[in-house]
């Protein structure tokens, strides 16, 4: 932009200034908005005497004047889920919705930990063992290519029945919902899967799921800002027809979509059975749901088209604060439910009235 | 028929459930020729299009491109032979800007070995639009709105720009000026004078019947789903009135007696 | 003190009656706040409960662990920050490497099913149908253990000698639901096999299957069903000559039990490490002793 | 079209003959596929010795060929759930979504069972009482009425964020789901509410879900295809912009349709307390989803504009075959949610199929 | 001013984001006026329709309608009001057929004490339809198809048959012929003639230089965004030329000279 002249052929007058501003921004809003109510409920109610929820003014704790172990947790915590976010993010982008995140992320970390498990457990033979003596103590890299590999295989069934036989998203994930649902509990009939080896549980062990998450979003903004598939991902969620005609191959393109959301959930899947030292048929229940939260808050829009990793990556921090605050001011857990459902639809409402406070400008 | 055709339909049909909007239609296109397609609204034009660049699947019937049968799975197929095409309905992505919707599909990439990951040259891009923008005249204030805030005039103008940037066997445009401004016709009549010294063929189809008598060779009239004229008007004498004639049925031409 | 309450379950009756356990005792104390969360049966979602309430300086947690098989990452957060934990309920499965400062209050699963199960096979024996009954098994959710477990302890009675006689038609999962297991059971009755019990792996279950079975006309006196619980709706319908077998817990006492060893491990005193519940049969004969437990 | 002029205004040759088929029809092929994939199932697995679903050749239970009681109870176990599809279908036909139902229905269930407590059982004062002795024995219609209004300012709520923000129907009803959920263990902490009157109890009782489902159809059915409101309903789905701009009030008619849809959801909750004899805080988990399951099989369009109260009905009834054929063919819980998931998939596949061959025709 | 204005603006204008799309149009029509809007794509034109008409809000200025100031809060109650409109989206209901969309918003009914649940009358709607339908000469195979799967030309003439059905204070058209045939836009163009005659005035957005001469009293030019002419084509001598050379910025008319 650097010569005027190439921001357009001329007609009317045009001013810059008054541009709108990228959607990111009120996401933004929204969540210094969030924090500082719940800094401010921190001075005000009574029984926290006058407590700060970001900042540690006595710097007791750690030498800073930010609270550094609240501020790692929120973000800790919503890491595993932003990862699964992120790839849900490009499947709404691309006018897909993807149901089946949830149970594939317990699916994925029930097969992953049978092939990461440890032979001795405080001396004995491993309790939980799933596989036979091969299976034990293999090389981190095992695991991982396991997982990425199911993911890969899933994400496949699901993108080629929405892109060869044109069934809604909707409906192809939630069938794949039931199905991983169905494999996480056939696996091993139920039981959990535990002990890992070392090497494994090193990878989601202390901030490491930051570190992953913050890694996967900084690629996949690049993929999606400065490659071909980001902008034919783009094209497609705006209108399928235009993007067909115009000879972008958009069956093979939904299939690669898919098939990286799935990845990355599996890869989740992977970090949260290290996390946890444990792998349960019943993880990941709702992480689908709060993806797609996540993705919307952060302005990405259902109809598709529209949105952006930014603005995820800042949804993904609106519920890690949420959940902190919640805590923090000791709210009680019936009522925290109603809150997290109000501040959810309030955030979306301050981004829409400001976009369109943008447009009607 | 010794002559060299581009492109050929034999026996096209396509009926839609109970509706037959297209029924036998034998068509001819000699290469570097342009021809017109006339007729009343939902007479079967943009059926007739969307069969040839494979948008829809015929229901029966042969298509001859380049001297082989054809048989495209998809509007990809049809550009990668060669057939460049501005559809009625224009099919640009509503979220995209200006250049993102030119080069759609085609964009203009660095580090190609990335495969699908590759990097797109947006600068590049950017030149490209502003330089095939101007040759249809078109105004737009900023290339990087969305097209879904753009007028109609500027939205047709995009889809031609992204038409007319690229080389091609065979051009197709489907009413391209139904929604332009003065000047802007003009220019992109100029556009399609282009074409025809450059020796590309064209099927326009257009309503309009000054545009039709200054541009093209040929007219091909289709009335209820069939073709049922074909006016050689560089050569044979004839006027407007005529061409009304054939499309509103009063008329029929030899040969094309089943269409009446 | 402030202590951080980590629930496995808000939708759970029995948890709920844990849980009120908890609040009621802490209500009685002074100075003690609870802040009691829903882990909303997700593991990963308890892990970072406990981390926010590490964050925020609690002075002792209690947890009723989702998974019994993850409480290792969970012993080795609070012990990093110094924080006394407390499992409920449910026994961990690094009970023997815990810390000083980390203690247990729990039942041993394996006993509910195993209860109900050898008092079902006893009824049915006494019901003169030694010589070869059959029954039908409803299983909770498959992801949670309990479920599993339970089924499991049917299939460990059932393949005893002295319970071989029973023969088990079919098991499916109800996922804990009443309406899941009236459909199931009314699924069942359509296809109108002979069968003599329903064990359930918990009332509400136990209950849907009793009005599949009294909407198909069929007498409660001819079938035996048995659940896991002992839930006020349970206690009734046994009252009332349906429900034949259940099991109580003492969760109340689990709740005040737990609290008060957190209280103990914040103020730095010693405390047993390890406290075992034991699961009650209740039968329409003792009935009268638990009616206002739960 | 008594007179064929009427059909149009002439033009292309136009076979009426050779007419798409109703989408329904695809909907009852694929049901009528299940029936008899279940019936072969039951003939060629050893371990069924031949038996058949639905019918009843030896005659020995009701004298009937047709085994009626297998008959009733498909259809039982979908009329909760189904009436919740119906008003789901309405919603998905206006172009949105209705993640609340649900909760909706646990949070409903709680509040009409508190006013529909008796004041004995067994002799004694009822031992899960909510409020005190005036809300006993209360006349039935009472609690009705509460649930009706519970529902309809739910829906009223989703309805106006929706209409009047303008924020996607997704991320309302999502916040809504959250805030019924946690209304619901909020309402007694927990405790589940049981001991219903007799009156209420025989509003669920028997096979009165399936006429309640059955009334409800056909009303919405007549609605849908005969009145204002249902056009206007297609008419917002198929586009919103146009529906505006040729002058429906489209704020206030999507407040209507959200309160229909929340309204049908309470009712559903006061069927399902009264059948199961109890409320908790935790019923109606996954009934959003395959409410939105069924209107989908169903052939109802999610991009919206398109889909029918029969369909619906087709749906569900799938949904109960499906659900009924694994208990008779005694498949194993763990493949039940695998082939579950496949059956949705296959079912809406083939109306895809069957679709395109439509208008490939 | 001794005249009735049926509509007149005053300092209508209209900003998105940085585009000034209107500024400053002070427009007035008469009772029983035919005037045409014209001027290059992305004028401004279509946006000056959509303030009028209550689509979208204005950013400042004022519209008096029929002797009131209006501040319309959506096209409904621009309807209400009185005021028709062919939009140059057309505003058609993809999945609905025919009549619906013809009686999109104003359904004939019966039974309608039963409020938002009263009957459809679709016979009489069908009827009413093909009538409607006839006046813009159209052929339609099947009304009971939907309008995802009509020509072009088939769906604008829907939409024109939907403000012609009706009457109204004031009648506004946004490019109403642009993909119509020659028989079809002759037919459009009596319904004009007839609503003239009627004394019902109307605004004709329009590239189409014959048909404005043809049919209305006056010419209002847009260009960038501002009003650069208002040339009373029956009284003064003015040639299509001129009104180009106002179009494209060669002339521009005393008094509007903000707009060069
Ligand atoms: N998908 C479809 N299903 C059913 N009928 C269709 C479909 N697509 C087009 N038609 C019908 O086929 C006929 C021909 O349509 P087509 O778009 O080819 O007309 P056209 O000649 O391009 O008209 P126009 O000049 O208005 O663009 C019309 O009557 C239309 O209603
Ligand atoms: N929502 C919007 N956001 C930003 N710019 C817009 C928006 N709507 C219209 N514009 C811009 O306003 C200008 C005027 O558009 P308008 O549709 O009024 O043109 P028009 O005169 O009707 O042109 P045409 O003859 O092509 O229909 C165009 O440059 C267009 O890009
Ligand atoms: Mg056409
Ligand atoms: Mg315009």
């Amino acid at each position: 932009m650097a010569n005027p002249n190439t921001l357009g052929t001329g007609g009317l007058a045009y001013d810059k200034s008054k541009r709108a501003w990228p959607n990111e921004a009120n996401v933004f809003i929204a969540l210094i908005l969030i924090i500082l109510t719940f800094e401010a409920l921190g001075q005000l109610l009574p029984y926290m005497k006058g407590q700060s929820m970001l900042f540690d003014f006595n710097m007791n704790r750690d030498g800073t004047i930010l609270n550094v172990a609240r501020i790692q947790i929120i973000i800790l915590q919503v890491s595993i889920i932003g990862i699964i976010a992120l790839g849900v993010t490009q499947v709404i982008i691309s006018g897909g919705i993807d149901l089946s995140s949830g149970p594939l992320v317990g699916a994925a970390a029930m097969i992953v930990m049978s092939f990461g498990q440890t032979e001795l457990v405080n001396g004995q033979l491993n309790p939980k063992a799933v596989f036979g003596d091969w299976a034990f103590d293999l090389p981190v890299i095992v695991p991982i290519f396991v997982g990425l590999a199911f993911g890969a295989l899933i994400g496949c069934i699901n993108g080629s029945f929405i892109a060869y036989t044109r069934i809604p998203p909707f409906i192809a994930t939630l069938g794949m919902f039931l199905i991983c649902r169905g494999i996480a509990q056939w696996w091993t009939k139920g039981q959990p899967v535990s002990f890992p080896t070392d090497s494994f549980a090193a990878i989601g062990s202390g901030m490491m799921p930051v570190v992953w998450f913050a890694l996967l979003a900084i690629l996949l903004f690049l993929i999606m800002k400065f490659t071909v598939y980001g902008k034919h991902t783009y094209a497609i969620g705006s209108n399928e027809d235009a993007a067909r005609m115009s000879g972008i191959n958009v069956k093979r393109h939904k299939v690669l979509v898919y098939m990286i959301a799935s990845m990355l959930a599996a890869f989740a899947a992977v970090i949260l059975s290290s996390k946890n030292l444990t792998a349960q048929a019943g993880m990941g229940q709702f992480y689908e749901l709060y993806a797609i939260a996540m993705a919307v808050i952060g302005g990405v829009s259902l109809t598709g088209g529209r949105g952006s990793i930014v603005g995820t990556v800042l949804g993904a921090m609106v519920f890690g604060v949420i959940q902190s605050g919640f805590t923090f001011i000791k709210l009680d857990a019936y009522y925290q439910l109603i809150a997290m459902g109000s501040i959810i639809i309030g955030a979306v409402v301050l981004d829409q009235y400001r976009q369109q406070r943008a447009t009607a400008g | 028929m010794g002559d060299q055709f581009i492109l050929e339909t034999r026996d096209l049909t396509k009926h839609y459930g109970g509706v037959h909007a297209l029924e036998g239609a034998n068509f001819q296109l000699r290469a570097g020729e342009h021809v017109a397609i006339m007729g009343d609204n939902g007479a079967g034009k943009s059926t007739f299009v969307r069969q040839i660049t494979g948008v829809e699947q015929r229901t029966r019937g042969d298509i001859i491109f380049d001297g082989k049968p054809v048989h495209f799975s998809g509007p990809l197929d049809a550009r990668e032979e060669g057939i460049e095409t501005v559809f009625q309905t224009l099919a640009l992505a509503d979220d995209l800007d200006v250049p993102d919707n030119l080069f759609l599909g085609r964009e203009i990439t660095k580090w190609n070995f990335l495969g699908p990951f590759r990097l797109l040259d947006y600068r590049a891009m950017r030149e490209a639009t502003i330089e095939g923008l101007e040759r249809t005249a078109v105004k737009i204030p900023n290339i990087r709105n969305a097209i879904r805030n753009m007028s109609g005039g500027q939205r047709q103008c995009v889809a031609i720009a992204r038409t007319a940037t690229f080389h091609s066997k065979l051009t197709i445009m489907d009413e391209p000026t139904a929604a332009l401004g003065v000047q802007e016709t003009a220019q992109v009549e100029n556009i399609v004078r282009t074409l025809k010294e450059a020796g590309e063929p064209l099927i326009l189809v257009s309503h309009n019947m000054r545009q039709v008598f200054d541009l093209v060779d040929r007219v091909v009239v289709f009335r209820r789903g069939r073709i049922c004229a074909n006016l050689d008007i560089k050569n044979e004498r004839i006027s407007g009135e005529d061409v009304v004639a054939y499309i509103t049925g009063a008329k029929t031409q030899e040969g094309y007696e089943d269409a009446a | 003190e402030d202590i951080g309450v980590s629930m496995a379950l808000f939708d759970d009756n029995f948890l709920t009656v844990l849980r009120n356990g908890i609040e009621a005792s802490a209500a009685e104390m002074d100075g003690v706040e609870v802040q009691i969360e829903d882990a909303q049966n997700d593991l990963a979602r308890q892990l970072d409960q406990i981390n926010n309430f590490i964050a925020s300086g609690v002075d002792a947690i209690i947890v009723n662990p989702v998974d019994t098989s993850a409480t290792q990452a969970m012993t080795a957060a609070a012990e990093a920050a110094g924080v006394p934990l407390v499992f409920v309920n449910r026994q961990p499965i690094n009970v023997d490497s815990m810390p000083d400062n980390q203690a247990f209050v729990a039942s041993n699963e394996i006993e509910s099913g195993t209860l109900e199960t050898f008092e079902i096979c006893k009824m049915l024996r006494a019901q003169g149908l030694g010589g070869g009954a059959r029954a039908y098994v409803m299983m909770g959710e498959l992801s949670n253990q309990a479920a599993v477990q339970r089924t499991k302890d049917i299939q460990d009675v059932l393949g005893m000698d002295m319970c071989s006689f029973i023969e088990v038609i079919d098991q499916q999962t109800a996922n804990w639901s009443r309406e899941q297991a009236n459909s199931l059971m009314t699924n069942w009755l359509s296809s109108g096999e002979v069968f003599h019990a329903v064990i359930a792996n918990n009332d509400e279950m136990a209950l849907g299957a009793i009005q599949a079975i009294k909407a198909a006309g069929i007498d409660m006196a001819d079938v035996v069903v048995g659940g896991v619980d002992a839930t006020q709706d349970a206690l009734s319908s046994m009252q009332a000559g349906e429900l034949d077998v259940t099991v109580f817990q003492n969760a109340a006492g689990q709740g005040s039990g737990a609290l008060n060893a957190a209280i103990a491990l914040a103020n730095g005193e010693e405390v047993e490490q390890k406290v075992y519940i034991p699961f009650e049969l209740v039968t329409p004969a003792n009935i009268e002793g638990y009616l206002t437990q739960n």
